[in-house]
């Protein structure tokens, strides 16, 4: 089943046209990954769909219904939520209350809250251990961990990772993508948006290559992995 | 190629500019029949909005009447009004004066009203020619300027400030605290009482006519247990300061200047207002009985402060337009030979434009409104 | 390569309030290499990058370049003694134009000021030129002079973060230190980065390198330094250090990740 | 003045430097908030106070109907119908204020954050028309027509040109802030029904000592706005802290794109802002009238400009920097008025300011909303 | 409505085109154009004779060509002395009328107050003093940044406007009069009535500072500055001694306000602690910002439009504080960098390196 569909995307910073007519779908269950060079529109579509971005042209669907134009908080709550490009952690709050701050728009409170908090801290136990820090005290890998722990705690049908793996070691690399495929395994539906793109392609079902505001190529992730255009483009083959 | 707009624009402007010049300065000088009226023009200068406009709104008044008057007596000689209103800022004074002096109709000025653009601009009409008289900037030092045009229709301070004092001693305080607002016209008059008073005064510095919090004063009002308090300043601060006395616990009776004659003083102070004495070298509204009547007549309410030396100033204008003056030389001259009564007091002026006589009257506030029944002070 | 040393990190420990970012942390760069300084993400890299080019007053320690200590110079007496850098975020002067910004960098060898430049004096046009015609050099080295005169903010990505090491070779530095050049690079781009990483040594100047990509650092560097939680856990040549456990385990994970 | 007096007055000097510090304090959390969440110095945020002691005023005279005595007094009251009257009037005066800066956020700022909606549109639109018509007739009924019937045409093209979106620098915020300051404050002195006069606010609390201590009589008014103040400064943090809303301020104030991604409504957290600056201010307002009892249409600047001075002290977007910057000024004007004379009292305000930035070039506890928990 | 944005469209156009034609044009024909301009300027005391033109611009109930020199002059000088530090160079200044007020009491303490020395001579001495109290205010304050910079330099604004109206030796709240005026030369006679020769003092000091201040723009000096603005730290890691290239705008800044402010003080005669409340500071830097930030042409129209407009809309004198007020959020919402924005200059900074080559060889 079709869990988001986007068709024709049409997106602008200023006058340069960032977005020029993208279209991709994402199914239930999926990992599905947007590689491309800097510049692509990877991050912009992300945040298209997060709604912090208006669109000029096209239209954005969940699970069957227009999105276009709803307000971010109104789409979190049907169930999108995005762990941001440079993690984007409160530095004033608690790694507590960051996560607090993913149950934003859910409202929930007492055991329901209390058990996610455990499944994130079961997924992340480095954040159990920093539980009463600042947020921007954390080390980048652990607030990456904060970010995508923050994210799930919106319980999200589809969570959006932008550049997971940006700026981390490459041991914790690994590891990031390892608990990726752990939430999908969840139930939950990633869009993934990667730099790293064969990291990327191995851990996805499909992936979409974007090449300045288009989509030029896609596939499953092990056709795009061993496809020569890719490889040499993105892949350093 | 075609030249561009730019040069043909410029050109038009500079062709047109030097029309100009050439035909320039025709405006000055209307001069002609000597008997009409055509175009004779009274002007009043300061403000008639902004925050200190309620004064120029009644000195207007004053003007106002004495033309109707003047004009429903002389059908064959109408005296137009012209109004620059300055909001009693010396910055916009100069380029209403520049005006004013450019209207070869305007033969005299009412006004300005305050000390600040008089200073500004009173060496522009004095290099004109054109006379003025002020009905209410009492600065003492206006008339050291060797201003030939310079007359004002009641005392300075400088016989202000003395005839307070003798009230304040009259009144048998001993030790009087003395404050101002820090404004050239506060400051300047609380130095004369404080001087006239000698060691009776205690300085009390100044405080911020703007500010909310005068504690810090009160505090060391009280603190110093002063019998009797003069301020220098204006009626807004005026009622502020004597409230939050009257709260603190000061109760020295309250002695102030002509800024503070508003029912504007009243409202800000309210009941700590009361028994507050003010003085003033301008006349009370019912000392003269024709024009209060005439002044009821005209604007439905009584004549506030300085609307009858307005009244009066006008009038010795228009009486130089009367006797045949047209243009600001005669007016000038006749205004120096002036002798007569006018409402307020007899109007003759000496050289440096001080009108000849000292009166100092004394006000009170008496169960809300302002009472001038104390009358001249000695 | 000499052996001369050009930059000395002297024992440098940094403290923010009670966080140590940098304990004890020794490293030579000799003049003409090209140095690689890896690490963990907060494990000081950065931090030691800030501390050399003046941004913080270590703790303790010195920093000595070119045998004089620049430990308590300002920022910008320290670039001007020969130390210039890039920044990991893309920090461009937007609103001027690339050659502006490069021009910005050249000023900083000049000395016309106010006076001078009221005057016009025939000095300050002469190093308006010399400014101007070193900027357009720079463009033209980096590949970027056919927009010399666009609005930095109106350039794409790639030339930007070229604009930036033409900026800092303006300066006219004897090292350069470069913050993450290849981030948001793809490998085709990241080759060309390679090349004109050697192009800029071959011209003399010697290169602290920070990056994360392990085909840009382990390809271009003669030596790597590696930091972890703020000290030096190994220095050496990339293949020693690609094989030191040490850095495997703090670092690199499983060895055939870098590819 | 001799350096003993001082000393004598110290303690009463300190009692009414805290109450004015304390009103000082209430203002600076409206500069605070805002700047925390926006990095915008309100400049218009003196108006909204300005605004809470007309709607104390009129809340009084109008709503409670307190009728002037013969003697240019008000009648006192006690007890419980004192306690009524106080609480009402603080409620209208914060009623207002916030209402008043909200008016202000969608007017005065959203359009500038590219984010401009049809409120905004027509207002805007009917200040362009009443502005275009003051050209050709100045009295004020004729132009409020003429206002009304452009006020449609113009605020179409407005909401289409907000469209576009367009996000303005930060000195146009400044800007439109100082404008809207000055267009807030001459509308209360030209319509006003003392038009620029000042105005005297009823007195319904006797102002009695309520006790006396060190030697100073310490009245219940002074008392009231102090405790009064640290009640409202409590109840904003613990707003500010406790609540979800309150959360998604401190959010917004970090990282507002990132409180967008993870749900929160930014504009609404801005218009939260904005009130509960406003109801601080009218809170200060209401205060203010009841020790001060007066009130004019320009009261707001120096004031404001004051407050913002305490927020700075403080440390700007920090709550309890608002406080300590608050009483620290008060107290300072009051001893340095006393010491020196009340013609040098910002002039010294200035100069502590000036002194304390050049040791903490942040203010005492330094920046944060949110940060380090308020 | 939508003729409206034509209209303007339309206006774009026609100025694009203009220019076009401008950069078509010969040398000569440029330079007779410039000259025209100018001659066109200083002959703006007669523009309200012109028939159509004189409509639009002249001042009803002030004198035109006093309202040219004691609001237009002042207020362009004053705009672009404080284009400098706040468009320029980034910082934010609030107490600029400190400066101005500073320049004014040079000018009339050495003129009047406590010696009697002419004005021609007072002036660069004004300029200078302005400079120093620049410095003496940056040189402590200018590690603060933005926001705090701006209430910092409130404050001293006041603090020289409360000396002033406090201190004897200043005149106190009296103020000074008989101030010293420029020296009459020949049929120029700077009297009290005529303003036109102060206007075209003015007026020639505008030339000069604007003169200056392009060469400053397009210098070493100038990219320092857009640096600091754009961003301090990379400037500074750049080279750029930001401390030193921040006190010198804020020096020069202040000499153009003392200019102004001596150039005032001169043509008036008076001044007092009134002429420089804190509002004069805010009006100083709304202009900037409404002509356009960082543009000295747009600081040029913006100190226009500010000095200008309120007495060409004398007929609502009441309520034009309150429309100045409605003006600037409207400006700022659909013009919110101001009506001549900041432009990057595509041109090379080096077109005039064929003079440069010159040298060189």
């Amino acid at each position: 089943m079709t869990l988001l569909e986007v068709t024709d995307l049409h997106v602008f910073y200023g006058r340069i046209e960032a977005i020029k007519g993208v279209s991709f779908t994402l199914n239930e269950g999926e990992i599905v990954t947007l590689i491309g060079a800097n510049g692509a529109g990877k991050t912009t579509t992300l945040r298209t769909i997060s709604g912090v971005r208006p669109v000029a042209q096209g239209s954005i669907f969940f699970e069957g219904e227009d999105i276009t134009k709803m307000a971010p908080h109104d789409r979190v709550k049907r169930g999108i939520c995005q762990a941001p490009e440079g993690r984007g952690i409160f530095p004033g709050m608690t790694v507590r209350e960051n996560l607090d701050m993913g149950t934003y728009v859910r409202g929930d409170k007492g055991p329901q809250k209390a058990k996610d908090l455990e499944h994130v801290m079961h997924l992340f136990p480095r954040l159990r251990e920093r539980i009463g820090q600042m947020g921007g005290t954390l080390s980048g890998g652990e607030q990456q961990m904060l970010a995508i722990g923050r994210a799930l705690m919106s319980k999200p049908r589809l969570l959006l990772l932008d550049e997971p793996s940006m700026g981390l070691a490459p041991m914790l690399i690994a590891q990031i993508f390892t608990i990726i495929k752990e939430i999908n395994a969840d139930g939950i539906s990633v869009l993934l948006v990667e730099q790293n793109a064969t990291q990327a392609l191995k851990t996805a079902h499909r992936g979409y290559v974007l090449e300045t505001g288009y989509v030029v190529k896609t596939g499953t992730g092990s056709d795009l992995l061993v496809d020569p255009a890719v490889r040499a483009a993105y892949l350093g083959g | 190629m075609k030249k561009s707009r730019i040069v043909r624009a410029s050109a038009l402007i500079i062709g047109l500019s030097l029309v100009g010049v050439a035909c320039g300065n025709d405006d000055s000088t209307s001069d002609g029949a000597a008997a009409s009226c055509e175009g004779v023009k009274i002007a009043f200068f300061g403000a008639l909005t902004g925050d200190a406009g309620n004064l120029g709104v009644n000195i207007k008044k004053g003007l106002d009447l004495a033309v109707a008057e003047f004009n429903e007596a002389n059908a064959d000689c109408q005296v137009g009004i012209e109004a620059y209103d300055s909001q009693g800022d010396p910055d916009q004074a100069p380029a209403l004066a520049d005006k004013a002096i450019a209207d070869a109709g305007v033969l005299g000025i009412v006004g300005p009203a305050f000390s600040g653009e008089s200073k500004a601009v009173n060496g522009k009409f004095d290099e004109a020619g054109l006379p003025i008289i002020t009905p209410s900037a009492t600065n003492a030092l206006l008339s050291q300027n060797g201003w030939k045009i310079f007359h004002r229709a009641l005392a300075g301070d400088d016989k202000q400030g003395p005839g307070l004092a003798s009230k304040i001693t009259a009144d048998g305080k001993m030790k009087v605290g003395v404050l101002d607002d820090a404004s050239e016209y506060g400051k300047g008059l609380a130095d004369i009482v404080q001087t006239s008073l000698g060691d009776k005064a205690v300085e009390m510095n100044s405080i911020d006519p703007e500010g909310a919090d005068y504690s810090a004063v009160v505090t060391a009002a009280k603190d110093a247990g002063i019998d009797a308090l003069f301020f220098g300043g204006y009626y807004a601060a005026a009622g502020k300061l004597a409230k939050q006395l009257r709260d603190g616990g000061v109760e020295a009776q309250l002695y102030f200047g002509d800024g503070v004659l508003d029912k504007g003083f009243i409202e800000a102070g309210g009941p700590a207002a009361e028994g507050s004495i003010i003085g003033c070298t301008c006349a009370p509204f019912d000392s003269n009985a024709t024009f209060l009547a005439s002044f009821r007549a005209k604007f439905n309410e009584d004549p506030a402060t300085y609307g009858a030396e307005a009244y009066d100033a006008a009038t010795v204008f228009l009486g130089a337009i009367k006797s045949g003056a047209r243009d600001r030389a005669a007016v000038l001259a006749f205004i120096k030979a002036y002798d007569a009564p006018g409402v307020t007091k007899q109007l003759k002026w000496d050289e440096t434009g001080e009108v000849v006589g000292t009166a100092v009257y004394a006000y009170t506030i008496k169960d809300g409104k302002i009472d001038g029944s104390l009358g001249l002070i000695k | 390569m000499t052996n001369e040393v050009l930059l000395d990190f002297n024992n440098v420990t940094m403290q923010f309030g009670g966080v140590t970012a940098l304990s004890d942390v020794s490293v030579k760069i000799f003049r003409g290499e090209i140095l690689g300084l890896i690490g963990p993400n907060g494990a000081g890299k950065t931090t030691c990058f800030n501390v050399m080019t003046g941004v913080y007053q270590p703790t303790q320690g010195s920093v000595v370049f070119n045998g004089s200590d620049i430990t308590n110079l300002k920022r910008f007496q320290i670039t001007q003694s020969g130390i210039a850098r890039t920044f990991q975020n893309i920090r461009l002067f937007s609103e001027m134009t690339a050659v502006e910004n490069v021009m910005v960098g050249a000023d900083a060898r000049k000395t016309s000021s106010i006076p001078a430049a009221l005057l016009r004096t025939k000095h300050q046009r002469a190093e308006e030129k010399e400014s101007y015609d070193r900027s357009m050099e720079l463009l033209a080295l980096m590949g970027i002079a056919d927009r010399a005169s666009d609005a930095a903010r109106n350039l794409p990505y790639g030339y930007q973060r070229r604009l930036e090491i033409a900026r800092a070779l303006a300066t006219e530095p004897e090292l350069l230190c470069l913050d993450e050049p290849a981030a948001g690079f793809n490998p085709a781009e990241k080759q060309q980065l390679n090349e004109l990483i050697f192009a800029i040594r071959d011209r003399g100047y010697t290169i602290l390198l920070i990056e994360h990509d392990m085909s840009v650092v382990m390809n271009v560097s003669d030596r790597v330094a590696v930091l972890d939680f703020g000290k030096k856990i190994a220095e050496g040549l990339p293949s020693e250090v690609r094989s030191n456990p040490d850095v495997i385990a703090a670092y690199l994970g499983v060895p055939d990740d870098a590819a | 003045m001799p350096d003993w007096l001082i000393i004598r007055i110290f303690w009463d000097l300190t009692v009414t430097g805290l109450a004015l510090g304390s009103i000082y304090a209430l203002v600076a959390l409206g500069y605070t908030l805002v700047y925390g969440v926006l990095r915008l110095i309100n400049f218009a945020h003196s108006e909204i106070f300005m605004v809470g002691t007309f709607s104390a005023l009129i809340a009084s005279t109008q709503l409670l109907n307190i009728p002037m005595l013969e003697d240019g007094n008000y009648p006192y009251r006690t007890g419980a119908a004192l306690v009524f009257f106080l609480v009402f009037i603080l409620l209208a005066a914060m009623f207002i204020s916030g209402v008043g800066a909200i008016a202000l956020e969608r007017i005065a700022y959203r359009p500038l954050r590219g984010n401009g909606d049809a409120f905004g549109a027509i207002a805007l639109a009917f200040l362009t028309s009443f502005v275009i018509g003051l050209i050709f007739v100045n009295e004020t009924k004729a132009n409020l027509i003429i206002a009304c019937v452009g006020t449609a045409p113009i605020s179409y093209s407005y909401l289409r040109f907000f469209k576009k979106g367009k996000k303005a620098p930060r000195l146009a915020f400044l800007i439109s802030a100082i404008g809207a300051s000055t267009a807030i404050a001459e509308a209360v002195g030209i319509w006003g029904p003392n038009r620029r006069e000042q105005y005297q606010t009823p007195r319904i609390l006797e102002k009695k000592v309520l006790f006396s201590a060190l030697g100073t009589d310490v009245r219940i008014d002074y008392v009231i706005v102090i405790v009064g103040a640290l009640l409202m400064m409590t109840a904003l943090t613990l707003f500010v802290n406790k609540t979800k809303l309150g959360r998604g301020v401190r959010a917004v104030a970090q990282d507002a794109e990132t409180a967008r991604i993870l749900g929160v409504n930014v504009d609404l957290i801005i218009v939260v802002t904005f009130a509960l600056g406003g109801v601080m201010a009218g809170g200060a307002a209401m205060l203010f009238t009841m020790v001060y009892d007066q009130s004019r249409f320009n009261i707001g600047f120096i004031l404001g400009v004051k407050s913002f001075t305490a927020a700075v002290l403080g440390g700007i977007g920090n709550l309890k920097g608002a406080l300590l910057g608050g009483f620290m000024l008060g107290l300072v004007e009051n001893y340095g008025s006393a010491l020196f004379g009340g013609q040098w009292k910002d002039v010294i305000a200035f100069v502590v300011l000036l002194v304390v930035l050049m040791v903490r070039p942040t203010g005492i506890l330094g920046e944060s909303l949110g940060r380090a928990r308020v | 409505m939508s003729q409206l944005s034509d209209l303007w469209k339309r206006l774009q156009s026609l100025s694009a085109d203009v220019q076009v034609r401008w950069k078509s044009m010969s040398h000569v024909q440029r330079l007779s154009g410039y000259v025209l301009a100018v001659l066109a300027l200083y002959l703006a005391p007669w523009w309200p004779k012109i028939p159509a033109v004189g409509w639009l611009v002249n001042t009803p109930g002030t004198q035109f060509s006093t309202v040219l020199n004691d609001q237009v002059i002042i207020f362009v000088l004053v705009a672009l002395g404080l284009n400098v530090v706040v468009g320029l160079a980034g910082l934010l200044d609030l107490g600029y009328v400190g400066f101005y007020a500073v320049g004014a009491y040079v000018v009339g303490v050495l003129t009047s107050q406590h010696a009697s020395l002419p004005w021609l001579v007072v002036l660069p001495i004004a300029v200078v003093v302005s400079m120093l109290f620049g410095v003496i205010l940056g040189t402590p304050t200018l590690r603060l940044r933005g926001d705090y910079l701006a209430i910092v330099t409130l404050g001293f604004g006041e603090i020289i406007r409360i000396s002033a109206k406090n201190l004897d030796w200043l005149g106190a709240s009296r103020g000074i009069s008989d101030i010293g005026r420029p020296p009459s030369i020949g049929p120029l006679k700077f009297g009290v009535i005529d303003p036109k020769p102060y206007y075209w003092l003015g007026l020639t000091l505008v030339f000069l500072v604007v003169f200056c201040l392009h060469r400053l723009e397009e210098s070493r000096v100038g990219r320092a500055w857009t640096a600091i603005r754009e961003d301090e730290d990379a400037a500074e890691l750049m080279g750029v001694n930001t401390f030193k290239f921040k006190l010198w705008a804020f020096a020069i800044g202040a000499a153009v306000g003392g200019l102004a402010g001596a150039h005032y003080a001169g043509k008036v005669g008076f001044i007092s602690p009134d002429n420089f409340p804190l509002q004069l500071s805010i009006l100083f830097l709304a202009a900037v910002v409404l002509g356009g930030s960082g543009n000295m042409y747009g600081a040029i129209l913006g100190g226009i439009m500010v000095a200008w407009l309120p007495e060409r809309f004398r007929n609502f004198t009441d309520k034009r504080v309150l429309v100045f007020g409605i003006a600037l959020v409207l400006v700022m919402v659909f013009r919110p960098e101001g009506l001549l924005p900041r432009r990057v200059r595509t041109k090379s900074p080096m077109k005039s390196a064929s003079g440069g080559q010159e040298v060189a060889q």
